[in-house]
């Protein structure tokens, strides 16, 4: 192995002994990221970058980004060890995971599998802590797993019957989590704590019990305690609320280079509040080192314009979506004369067909988006033409054949379909109204639907209505993204394509049927929906990438056939600016939050900056 | 300089206003002067242009006025000529001649003090503006000279706000305003229009003083012929913009020679007026006053003999003592002390008294614009007794037509952005009287008997004259027909010729239409023309009330009698003793007999009735006789 | 003797003057003083206004205005969502007469789009010999005349198959100078609806507040300070939740201009308050108490235009802050929607860094804007001079 | 004058118990809670919420409780000091507002500032010089000001101060300084981008005194008593200032208490688009995404400021004009 280099950034500590040399910061085994092998060039220590986020929450995005997890998947979708120095599994019921020996928490303190015991013993099962028990993800069949230590390093998970989603969720932007710095945590438990210390800390943090103290304190998704040990390549140094969060090098970061450097290359990422409507501004004269959050493709020409001005560098990475935009009927809507409409294929169809999304293309993405149903994208191993073009063909006249067929009558003047019970046919379409985009295609798909008789009012409602009002069936239509992760592999859960969730708005009340374990809502009683649950369980209990892969197969067919969403456009493009001087940053790369992490899968630890350039 | 040259002259001066229906020439090619030291009069027509003469003088002109012609100012201080009409219009020079070396004195006192202000402010002012000085020294001037100007607790008058004031106190802080610098020149419009005849006489004595003392020189514009004989040494009259008639005052009384001059003489109300006589005004208009009010309603003169009775009304003021954080021990001033009369339908009542003894307060009484503390007034019509502080709705908007009132100041009750045209059918509307053709027909019928051209209909108030304005607001309180009338100072701001057409007017609607008036006024010779009764007020209380012969002839209370002596005669030969008016001592208790003053528990005063009518305020244990001279 | 006036510090005689007297006579009237006596206090105004020559010409302009938004659709040459998918964010074309030299009337040259597939960006050249003679009284985009009748009548139309932008189009190709056409419609009434409301209100609540004081004013003040008290931001969007989401524009519209002049009048009524307080002092209010005038006759004939100054500067300030309020609304996205289209929401339509960077003619409504708001400034000059007697 | 200032200070006190109300009636009035808007908010990232600590949050909160219960709880608390608990930032809300009250106040302050300095000179000038070149170019620039929306002028301006000066676009320091202590240097960069937003919010309320202050010296200044001001030889500006002003002050004095909310309206928007670090943004996010206790908090505070502002008008009136002072108390 090459020699250790320590980065300029702990001189001092490392002077003054308050920090120990890299030898006995990083595992014994550590990840070692070979760049060459990626085609990017190993980089040097030193800087700090720039980043602008629209809001406190989003300091999550160093969690999403940063892209530290037990296991995560690489470039090509494939799972890696990350955290963990390997893992195995037995029929995606049995998980051994094995953690890297040395590994140290942020503060230096050991990682090991006394902080799985303590999450698992004294947080999950603790009846205080999770009156209602084990999370969702945890449960296989409504079963919890058996957690047993194996050795000092190993963990292992098992369940009587195939979870297989279980290493995705490990390796999701939000990942399930295992482990807690139990060492730190400690302090707020009433196992370990003194009372009369933890009674004090409760009542100066305000919270009603302990149980409030502990769950602020140990968020990791949102890094706001500084205190909080953590795994990630930074770690923060800002308590909320403030305007501006630095993150600095997790000086026991497990990752080095094949030149014996420790990752991440980058000293410090600073993280500074803004509106998120002048990020485009701000990015486009250079006050961001690194920045996509925020960025559409609208502001790419800005963006691109700036480059002649200040050091920045705009490049055009793919969304991950299975459609930038798409229309949801409601199937669930409250209605009974539409509800029972859009719960016809034809008509779900019709309304896909008679978009031309030849023109929406043209004028919001420039011809450079993929016109395509709501499905997965070509990166995906699974892909087949025929789910892009299913009814995503312009057809004008098709869409008025399928309407004819339906019984729906032009009025007197010709100019407007009425429905069965004789009222003019007006779809109102629910719109959170956040974006420019989203509004100019409503206004394209409009005159659209006007071509075959419909009428589209668009309405904006702030989003946070929108799910209750969906599972009340007031929503008729919506508009949304399309599936979240459109570059899925088969061992990813299609729950996406299934009623499973009332965020689901083409079918809010079956998903919280399935979300609540069949407690609330309804049974989908459409046989394609029911279908699709069938599926979505088959797949929950398969034990192999190629029964899951016919799972899938099916699915994408019945979905893109039925029309359940009505896709627009996917492929679309979203600038990302870099300072000039970054290095290591891919040309090309798919860009999403599931299962990309945004740019966590490209590991922005491996980004430095060219002192020379 | 030359000693004895013109302090001001004024050569060929023409002053015209641009109207919206072409420009009005106010005054044309009028010449006079002033030397140092001596009093010019100017006398003439209301309407003639005396004012707006004054205001080039100070080169403070309307915007839209223009002048032409010379208006020299010899200043004595530094000997230079300067041509006023030359200097920029606020610049340096002019500046420093305005207030320092020309005072001048408005016509309008209550409008031309800012009511934000207090009157010691403003008129401490000009000492900041033109001198040196330190605080103290400018509050003791002030202190010095608003004493000097008649106000017995200058301190108080100080700390007060102009509407607290009544007219004659405003008029009086505004004389000195234009006086605390001590100018070389003081333009005096209309200085004691408001002041009755004692105060009059102590200001002109004032006047006198400082001329001789400080050689002032004055233009004095004036309606009352008996102030000119007493102080001019140049006399100018004015018609129409036009000199008529210039010379020594000798000259102008003895041998008036102008057709125009004379009219005016043989205008002048005097004393010796036979019962029925009326006054010659230089134009009669024929007034069809039958006619007139009829249209705005039918009235009958039946119903009890009298129609208004006063008891015991009093009223208070408070006033603010102590700072602006610090709770005001509140003190009152009694305006109005206890005061009673009746008015006899179809009579006229004259109301005279010292200047802020309450008679302003009172009249508004009776019109229920000021609510008495204490006592009852009640009105008796033919629809039978209706008590006015009680009255609602209906009941007052009908007493409301019945009695009106005509306001001591004009210009600030006239609203700046009426019409006079909308201004005079203002009341016709209110209470729904005819239609707008026959209103429009009433209005131009009101304005002929007021003497003013029907083509002034579509003027503002403010651009007219101080006695047009006068003219305008009697005209409004005739509109409505009232069957009382109540007259604060209607014709002080009217030359003796349109007095004697206005009072004429008055006399005629009385005679014919039984109209009750309470006439309140300074001028002795117009109340004695007008009124039947006469009653004397002071310090808040009547003393003394009695058939106008009775009152004029035999007067019995101290106070009446001083006032009567302090009348100022339009006769050279009869000038005012200037020496016997002692400061401040008219309304002085301490300077009257005994029987007339509080006693020592500090009251004790009753009404003694002295027969015929003839009440007197007394102690109550006087001996009627003793009290009769 | 001929002068009053003797010379410098010469004793004085005894002038008389000479022309003939008569104390009957009265001055001539001239035809102008004869016309001006007769006119009524309106008529006098307005010969007053039409001195003002600036406030002349801008009422004239807002006429025209207010002319032009019930014939919006003939003027505008496209509809108001007449979109072109080959020219978007196509800059201004420049009306031409001359071409080579050559007198041809008013046309423009034809356009070519070409991306620059680098930057993004259309780029437009005028290909100098498609001239493209623009039509008048010509038939083009299809409208619905006031909802009555179908027609396609418009003032001036673009060649046939040929475009023509005179200040642009947007990200959807639509032309800005029939959008900002169109948008006067919202723009130019909701300013006088919402004024009408607010200054009725503030008149009326702040002139019995003010003339009668006491309790009526204790009230009134709490009720005013209490709306004040909150910034205009949260009330509107408590406004726009209690709107129902049901409500067809033209409703929203409504309710928009009925909130935005609920929530104004309480600044004015509070400046007619404390102006009123002073003002009711005035011997002229008692003398209109004493005639029996009402209370609101006193408020309305004599008080209220004592202050007619201050009222028409708000209302002239008051007009723009209302059109503009509405983007404000709209830039928080409860403003109108999309089927209609107002200064304000075109305005919010543009306001991104790169719309100045690239495609400033975006910016064109505020033009509009401006011309609206100096004309009703200058009408609102004119009007306070006719009104002013001094003047 | 006491005894009125008392009496006015004892109304306050319904007043203020309406406008709690009020309040509470405008953040309750939108349907959902913060929860729903954060799981709605969370979801469509694609992200979960732990619906165990939302449960138990909203329990802690009593959003289970009946609205009136809950008025009583924050109106109560905030009685003892405490403002109540944002659920956005989790933090008590005094914590979370922190610093950006006094930027807010120094905006706003500032800004009244820049409004009262360009205005009144203006306006005065405009009044004396009416129909002059400078009274029609500087009502032109007022105007223009006014039709511009604010958020247009701070794009604008944003655009061309970071294109011409450099300066970094929106905020209210360099971002280098936001978290460091007061400094001579933070200072000067919150000197060096304040300009942009006081000159935005300015603006627009500049040229609505300026055209009011003129209408109303115009017609001051043909009344007598400046008449006799001139007649005493005052020096014209001097005498403007002593009386046709203050007449004119009127109804600016009467303005002052809702000066504070109106320019804390004018300068959400702004304050949104220049991402300043005032109070602004975050209000209307609290109101957006129903922090209520943030939202609630912070608009009683707003309102508190006004009642003090129209007490202060009230009193300023009196001070200013003694006929309302000595007859104003009276009913008519
Ligand atoms: N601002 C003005 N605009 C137009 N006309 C005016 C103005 N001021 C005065 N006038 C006219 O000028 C003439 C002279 O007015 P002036 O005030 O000088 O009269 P006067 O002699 O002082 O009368 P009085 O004794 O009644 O005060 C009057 O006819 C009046 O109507
Ligand atoms: N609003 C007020 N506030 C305080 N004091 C007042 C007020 N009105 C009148 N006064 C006082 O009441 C007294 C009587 O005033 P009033 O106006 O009745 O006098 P007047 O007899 O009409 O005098 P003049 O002849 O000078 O007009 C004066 O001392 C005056 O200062
Ligand atoms: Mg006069
Ligand atoms: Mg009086």
């Amino acid at each position: 192995a090459p020699p250790l280099r320590e980065p300029e950034y702990w001189k001092d500590k490392l002077a003054d002994g308050s920090l120990p040399p890299m030898a006995e910061r990083i595992p014994k085994v550590p990840r070692v990221v070979n760049l060459a092998a990626m085609g990017r060039n190993p980089g040097q220590y030193g800087g700090s970058a720039r980043m602008i986020i629209g809001g406190q929450k989003d300091i999550r995005l160093m969690t999403i980004n940063g892209y530290a997890r037990l296991i995560g998947i690489d470039e090509r979708l494939v799972l890696q060890p990350d955290i963990l120095e390997s893992f195995e599994q037995v029929e995606n019921r049995v998980y051994t995971l094995r953690l890297r020996d040395g590994h140290r928490w942020s503060d230096g303190h050991p990682f090991t599998t006394d902080d799985f015991v303590y999450y698992w013993e004294d947080v999950l099962n603790n009846k205080e802590m999770r009156p209602r028990g084990l999370p969702l993800d945890l449960l296989s069949d409504g079963q919890p797993p058996r957690f047993e230590v194996v050795d000092p390093l190993t963990v292992r998970y098992s369940w009587d019957v195939p979870n297989p989603d279980f290493l995705q969720r490990l390796a999701s932007p939000q990942p399930l989590t295992l482990a807690l710095p139990a060492h730190y945590m400690k302090q707020f438990h009433p196992k370990y704590a003194d009372p009369e210390t933890l009674k004090k800390l409760v009542e100066e943090e305000g919270t009603d019990d302990w149980t409030g103290l502990h769950i602020k304190r140990s968020r990791t998704y949102r890094p706001e305690n500084p205190d909080l040990p953590t795994l990630d390549p930074w770690r923060n140094l800002v308590a909320p609320p403030a305007e501006q969060f630095i993150f600095e090098r997790n000086p026991f970061f497990h990752r080095v280079d094949e030149t014996g450097q420790q990752l991440p290359y980058i000293d410090r990422v600073l993280l500074n509040v803004s509106a998120s409507g002048i990020i485009p501004a701000k990015a486009g004269s250079g006050e961001t080192d690194i920045q996509s959050y925020g960025l559409d493709f609208a502001d790419y020409t800005f963006l691109k314009d700036a480059e002649d001005r200040y050091p920045v560098r705009v490049r055009l990475w793919e969304h991950v979506q299975g459609s930038r935009i798409a229309l949801l009927p409601n199937l669930n809507c409250g209605d009974t004369v539409w509800r029972d409409l859009f719960r016809d294929v034809r008509f779900r169809r019709a309304l896909s067909v008679a978009i031309d999304r030849e023109e929406i293309n043209k004028a919001s993405f420039f011809g450079l988006a993929r016109e395509s149903a709501d499905t997965i994208l070509p990166q995906s191993p699974m892909f087949k033409p025929e789910y892009q073009r299913a009814w995503s063909q312009f057809d004008r006249d098709l869409a008025n054949r399928l309407l004819d067929e339906i019984g729906l009558a032009w009025n007197e003047s010709e100019d407007l379909r009425l429905l069965p019970n004789g009222r003019e046919a007006a779809l109102i379409v629910e719109s959170a109204g956040e974006s420019t985009l989203e509004t100019d295609v409503l206004e394209l798909v409009t005159d659209h639907w006007r071509e075959i008789g419909l009428k589209l009012h668009v309405r904006t409602s702030q989003r946070d209505v929108f799910r209750s009002r969906a599972l009340g069936g007031e929503i008729m239509i919506s508009v949304q993204q399309g599936i979240d992760n459109g570059i899925p592999t088969a061992d990813m859960s299609p729950s996406a394509l299934a009623p499973t969730g009332d965020e689901q708005l083409q079918w809010p009340v079956w998903g919280l049927h399935y979300l609540s374990a069949e407690q609330k809502g309804e049974a989908p009683d459409l046989p394609e929906a029911k279908r699709l649950v069938e599926l979505m369980k088959q797949w929950k209990r398969s034990t192999s990438t190629a029964e899951r892969e016919t799972v899938w197969t099916e699915m994408l067919s019945i979905y893109t056939d039925q029309v359940f969403s009505i896709g627009i456009v996917n492929g679309t493009l979203q600038p990302v600016v870099t300072s000039r001087r970054m290095r290591n940053v891919p040309e090309k790369g798919l860009y999403g939050y599931d299962p990309t992490a945004f740019m966590g899968v490209y590991m922005p630890d491996t980004f430095w900056f060219d002192g020379s350039a | 300089m030359i000693l004895g040259a013109d302090l001001l002259r004024i050569e060929d001066l023409s002053i015209s206003f641009a109207m919206v229906g072409g420009q009005v020439d106010a005054v044309k090619k009028a010449s006079l002067r002033v030397l140092p030291g001596k009093v010019t009069a100017l006398v003439g027509e209301s309407g003639s242009g005396k004012s707006v003469i004054s205001q080039s003088v100070m080169r403070i002109l309307p915007r839209i006025a223009t002048a032409s012609g010379r208006i020299l100012f010899n200043d004595p201080l530094t000997g230079k000529q300067t041509d006023i009409l030359q200097l920029s219009q606020d610049g340096p020079d002019i500046r420093s001649i305005r207030g320092r070396r020309i005072g001048k004195i408005f016509q309008e006192p209550m409008t031309s003090l800012s009511p934000l202000h207090t009157i010691g402010d403003q008129v401490s002012e000009v000492l900041t503006i033109h001198e040196h000085m330190t605080k103290d020294e400018r509050y003791e001037r002030t202190i010095e000279m608003l004493r000097m100007a008649g106000f017995s607790k200058p301190e108080r008058a100080f700390k007060m706000y102009p509407f607290e004031l009544s007219g004659g106190m405003r008029q009086r802080a505004m004389i000195a305003l234009a006086l605390i610098c001590r100018p070389a020149l003081l333009i005096a419009d209309e200085p004691t229009t408001a002041l009755d005849v004692t105060i009059q006489a102590q200001i002109l004595r004032l006047l006198k003083d400082l001329q001789q003392e400080f050689n002032m020189a004055m233009l004095l514009i004036t309606h009352d012929l008996g102030v000119v004989a007493n102080v001019a040494d140049e006399v100018v009259v004015i018609f129409h913009g036009e000199v008529m008639e210039a010379g020594p005052v000798e000259a102008i009384f003895r041998r008036p020679a102008h057709p125009y001059l004379k009219g005016l003489m043989a205008a002048v109300p005097h004393f010796d007026m036979k019962p029925g006589e009326r006054l010659k005004a230089l134009r009669e208009v024929p007034v069809n006053a039958s006619h007139l009010l009829d249209a705005a309603g039918t009235r009958k003169t039946t119903g009890s003999e009298i129609l208004l009775s006063v008891r015991h009304v009093s009223k208070s003021f408070q006033i603010r003592k102590g700072g602006f954080f610090r709770p005001s021990e509140e003190a009152a001033v009694r305006a109005v002390d206890g005061v009673s009369f009746d008015i006899r339908r179809g009579e006229c009542l004259g109301l005279v008294g010292e200047s802020g003894c309450g008679k302003t307060t009172v009249s508004k009484m009776l019109m229920r614009a000021v609510t008495p503390d204490s006592g009852s007034i009640t009105f008796n019509d033919h629809s039978g007794p209706v008590d006015v502080l009680e009255a609602q709705g209906g009941d007052l908007q009908k007493l409301r037509a019945k009695i009106q009132m005509v306001f001591q100041d004009p210009v600030s009750s006239l609203s700046p952005r009426m019409t006079v045209q909308n201004i005079l059918a203002e009341p016709l509307e209110i209470h729904d009287r005819g239609t707008p053709k026959s209103r429009q027909e009433m209005v131009g019928a009101l304005m002929e008997v007021i003497g003013l051209n029907r083509r002034y209909l579509n003027r503002y108030p403010h651009s007219f004259s101080g006695g047009q304005r006068q003219r305008i607001g009697i005209a409004r309180a005739l509109a409505l027909g009232p069957e009382l009338l109540i007259c604060d100072e209607p014709v002080s701001a009217l030359d003796v010729s349109v007095q004697a057409q206005i009072l004429n007017l008055l006399k005629d609607l009385q005679k014919d239409l039984g109209l009750t008036y309470l006439f309140i006024s300074h001028n002795l010779a117009v109340v004695d023309y007008m009124a039947d009764r006469i009653a004397v007020m002071c310090a808040g209380r009547i003393v003394e009330l009695a058939p106008r012969e009775t009152l004029m002839r035999a007067p019995v209370h101290p106070y009446t009698k001083s006032l009567l002596a302090a009348v100022p005669f339009p006769d050279l030969d009869r000038p005012l003793d200037f020496s016997a008016l002692k400061a401040a001592s008219a309304s002085d208790m301490r300077n009257w007999s005994v029987q007339f003053q509080r006693d020592s528990a500090g009251d004790g005063l009753a009404t003694v009735d002295l027969g015929d009518g003839h009440l007197v305020l007394a102690r109550r244990n006087a001996d009627v006789r003793e009290l009769r001279p | 003797m001929n002068s009053p006036l003797p010379p410098s510090g010469a004793p004085l005689q005894h002038y008389v003057s000479t022309a003939p007297f008569d104390p009957y006579s009265v001055e001539a009237m001239t035809a102008g003083q004869a016309k001006v006596f007769q006119a009524s206090q309106t008529r006098l105004m307005w010969w007053k206004f039409k001195k003002h020559r600036i406030a002349l010409a801008s009422g004239i302009f807002l006429l025209a205005l207010y002319l032009m938004i019930v014939i919006a659709e003939f003027l505008a040459p496209y509809n108001l969502h007449t979109r072109n998918m080959d020219f978007i964010h196509s800059p201004p074309q420049r009306v031409r007469l001359f071409h080579e030299g050559q007198l041809v009337g008013p046309f423009v040259y034809g356009r070519q789009m070409t991306l620059d597939m680098d930057t993004l960006r259309r780029v437009y050249t005028d290909n100098r010999n498609d001239v493209q003679k623009l039509r008048f009284f010509c038939s083009g985009d299809p409208y619905r005349f006031w909802g009555l009748f179908d027609a396609s009548l418009h003032l001036v139309c673009p060649a046939k198959d040929g475009q023509m932008f005179l200040l642009g189009t947007d990200r959807l190709g639509r032309d800005v100078m029939s959008r900002i056409i169109y948008g006067a419609r919202i723009s130019l009434t909701i300013g006088l609806i919402g004024i009408a409301i607010s200054f009725t209100l503030g008149i009326v609540i702040g002139g019995l507040a003010g003339y009668h004081g006491g309790y009526i004013d204790l009230v009134v003040q709490r009720i005013i300070e209490v709306l004040q008290s909150i910034p205009s931001i949260p009330l509107w969007l408590a406004l726009a939740a209690i709107m129902p989401v049901s409500w067809s524009p033209i409703l929203v519209y409504l309710g928009i201009t009925v909130i935005l002049g609920l929530l104004d009048w309480t600044g004015l009524a509070r400046a007619v308050r404390s102006k009123l307080l002073a003002l009711r002092e005035e011997d002229y209010v008692l003398a209109a108490q004493l005639m029996g005038a009402s209370s609101s006759r006193i408020i309305g004939r004599h008080l209220v235009p004592g202050f007619l100054s201050h009222l028409i500067a708000s209302a002239t300030i008051t007009i723009p802050s209302m059109i503009l309020g509405e983007t404000a609304l709209s830039f928080l996205g409860l403003g109108l929607r999309p089927p209609i289209t107002s200064w304000g929401i075109l305005l919010t339509e543009a306001r991104s860094v790169s719309v100045i960077a690239f495609y400033p003619w975006l910016l064109f409504p505020m033009i509009p804007v401006i011309l609206v708001i100096l004309a009703f400034n200058f009408l609102g000059d004119g009007l306070r001079d006719a009104a002013d007697p001094y003047k | 004058m006491l005894r009125y200032i008392l009496w006015r200070i004892a109304v306050m006190v319904p007043t203020l118990f309406l406008i709690s109300v009020l309040v509470f009636t405008i953040i309750e009035l939108p349907p959902g809670d913060y929860f729903e808007s954060y799981v709605s908010e969370l979801r469509a990232m694609g992200e979960a919420a732990d619906m165990e600590e939302i449960d138990a949050l909203r329990e802690r909160y009593g959003f289970d409780q009946p609205a009136p219960v809950r008025y009583f709880h924050w109106v109560g608390g905030m009685l003892h000091g405490d403002f109540g608990y944002s659920f956005e930032y989790q933090l008590p809300v005094s914590d979370v507002v922190g610093d950006r009250l006094w930027l807010t106040v120094l905006v706003s302050f500032v800004t009244i500032l820049f409004t009262w300095l360009i205005a009144f000179p203006i306006g005065i000038y405009s009044a004396t010089h009416q129909y002059s070149w400078g009274d029609y170019g500087l009502t032109f620039l007022g105007l223009l000001g006014l039709a511009i929306p604010n958020f247009m002028l701070a794009l604008i301006l944003m655009y061309f101060a970071n294109i011409w000066f450099g300066t970094s676009i929106g905020h209210l320091m360099d971002q280098r300084f936001l978290n460091e202590p007061m400094s001579w240097e933070k200072a000067k960069s919150i000197l060096e981008h304040l300009w942009i937003p006081v000159i935005i919010i300015g603006t627009a309320g500049t040229a609505g005194m300026v055209r009011r202050l003129r209408a109303n010296l115009l017609d001051e200044l043909q009344k007598q008593y400046v008449v006799t001001a001139r007649a005493k030889g005052m020096n014209p500006f001097r005498a403007l200032v002593k009386y046709p002003l203050r007449m004119s002050l009127n109804f600016f004095i009467s303005d002052i208490g809702s000066i504070l909310p109106q320019i804390i309206s004018g300068a959400e928007i702004t304050a949104i688009v220049l991402s300043l670090e005032t109070t602004g943004p975050m209000l209307i996010k609290a109101l957006q995404s129903q922090d209520m206790y943030l939202a609630g908090s912070f608009l009683m505070f707003l309102a508190f400021l006004t009642v003090i502002g129209v007490l202060i008008s009230d009193i300023a009136l009196a001070i200013l004009d003694p006929r309302i002072r000595l007859q104003g108390g009276s009913t008519k």
